[in-house]
């Protein structure tokens, strides 16, 4: 019933997205933090992919992802880079 | 910032990534997506070229006088069409029971309200984020120096 | 014992608290006030993945309609619709928030906490 | 009991001393510490992850699935919830998006 090997595909996304939140709050440069950020939102819209919702991981990976690091790269560029 | 690689990338890849946004607003009563996303893709692939070029370029593409305008009159067309369901004697936003016609299933023009309302959201969430990015990259001023 | 297998069973809640957790830390800890904002966004993630993770069956379709309901198993379509309306209002949220920051940078010329508390108390 | 309370000094003592943080930095680990292993009690009441006789499918996605496309027409269930079932919902987004822009303009375009 359960495939083993897509549950070793869902743990390791699940840690991917662990490491990618801790590196996010390690990095000094913001801008590779906005970086690692988006990486995580992309992760994320796989992982609910993986539940069985595109819906959301369309909403997601267009507006969670695209938009918000769109939105963080501007107020960088008026603001200063290093934390 | 002057690199021609990413100019000729972008100004390539745009006119795909505005059609692949009007197939997915359109498309969201049938399958995954809808006026969210479908508007995000569409307003990230103006602001693609406005980030690849300069400002100058992408406000010629829409101006923020028409962003202004298509934004208010995807929320105004959203409550006029749930109105029409008053109108006809029905709840507000109704859809079969004000007599919107609900077509065949599984083909394009189907579910009647659903498909209106989508197509004025994708318009609204589109013209939102342009608005949004261009206001917080821009100066103080209207002609400010930003890149 | 019974508590660590019922655990390691719900991984996916487990996860999506583990992020909840890294994000508040974050949140505390840096005086950054955009890193504040992505660790904001974190949460919200993490708050979006216990509600969806809680409508899932295993081998359930995508909702998308193919076959009579009582013939395919389906994933439950409302955790999914709920949170896409919070994906926006996420978005909404931070667009707010990043106004607010570069207006404190115009007004201070930082964006790091406690350098503006140190003006504040200087002024 | 004791075994907790001896993990606990210990862990404090090694964040303190170890890891070189500052007092702050230890109670804010403890107080993050405290909320998530309070959550993950929580965790353990839940009803178990991917079982199709959970609560959480009552009646409501039965009725959403079963009658969705006679009610409203559309294959995609999701967009029929938020934007025939749940209509209202939607209207408030929209609203928030708009509250937003005007937010954002009043902040960064004002004197």
């Amino acid at each position: 019933m359960v495939d083993v090997l897509t549950e070793v595909l869902n743990v390791l996304l699940l840690l991917f997205l662990v490491v990618c939140a801790i590196a996010v709050a390690q990095i000094r440069d913001m801008l590779s933090a906005v970086i690692v950020f988006a990486s995580f939102g992309l992760i994320m819209a796989i992982v609910w992919q993986q539940l069985s919702s595109p819906d959301v991981a369309m909403v997601e990976a267009a507006l969670g992802t695209g938009v918000t690091t769109l939105l963080l790269i501007a107020a960088i560029s008026k603001t200063r880079r290093a934390e | 910032m002057e690199d021609q690689i990413v100019r000729i990338t972008s100004r390539l890849v745009a006119p795909f990534i505005q059609v692949y946004g009007i197939y997915v607003i359109l498309h969201g009563h049938l399958s995954p997506g809808g006026g969210f996303s479908g508007g995000a893709i569409f307003g990230a692939s103006l602001v693609l070229v406005a980030l690849s070029f300069n400002l100058e370029v992408g406000a010629k593409q829409i101006s923020h006088a028409t962003a202004s305008v298509l934004e208010s009159g995807g929320a105004l067309g959203f409550v006029i069409t749930g109105l029409v369901g008053v109108a006809v004697g029905a709840n507000f936003l109704a859809n079969r029971a004000a007599g919107f016609p609900l077509g065949e299933t599984g083909e394009f023009f189907s579910a009647g309200a659903i498909f209106i309302i989508t197509a004025f959201l994708g318009v609204k969430v589109a013209s939102t984020i342009v608005t949004l990015f261009y206001n917080i990259i821009e100066g103080e001023d209207k002609s400010g120096d930003a890149h | 014992m019974e508590m660590l297998i019922k655990i390691v069973h719900n991984y996916y809640y487990m996860v999506a608290i583990l992020l909840f957790v890294i994000g508040m830390h974050t949140m505390l800890t840096h005086s950054n006030l955009i890193k504040k904002v992505i660790a904001m966004n974190i949460m919200d993630t993490s708050v979006f993945l216990m509600f969806v993770a809680v409508g899932y069956t295993y081998g359930g379709a995508a909702p998308i309609i193919t076959a009579p309901a009582n013939e395919v198993l389906y994933v439950n379509p409302l955790p999914g619709s709920l949170m896409l309306t919070g994906i926006v209002v996420a978005v909404s949220i931070t667009a707010y928030a990043l106004s607010l920051v570069v207006k404190i940078y115009r007004y201070y010329g930082t964006v790091d906490y406690d350098e503006i508390c140190l003006i504040r108390s200087q002024e | 009991m004791e075994d907790i309370l001896f993990i606990i000094i210990a862990a404090i003592f090694a964040m303190r001393y170890l890891l070189r943080l500052q007092a702050r930095g230890v109670f804010t680990i403890l107080l993050v510490g405290l909320i998530g292993f309070f959550f993950s009690f929580t965790v353990a009441e839940m009803p178990p992850f991917g079982d199709p006789n959970n609560p959480v499918f009552n009646e409501i996605p039965a009725r959403y699935m079963g009658e969705g496309i006679a009610d409203t027409g559309a294959v995609n269930i999701v967009s029929s919830v938020i934007i025939d079932y749940r209509a209202f919902d939607t209207l408030g987004e929209a609203t928030v998006l708009f509250v937003a822009i005007a937010a954002v303009i009043a902040t960064l375009k004002s004197h």
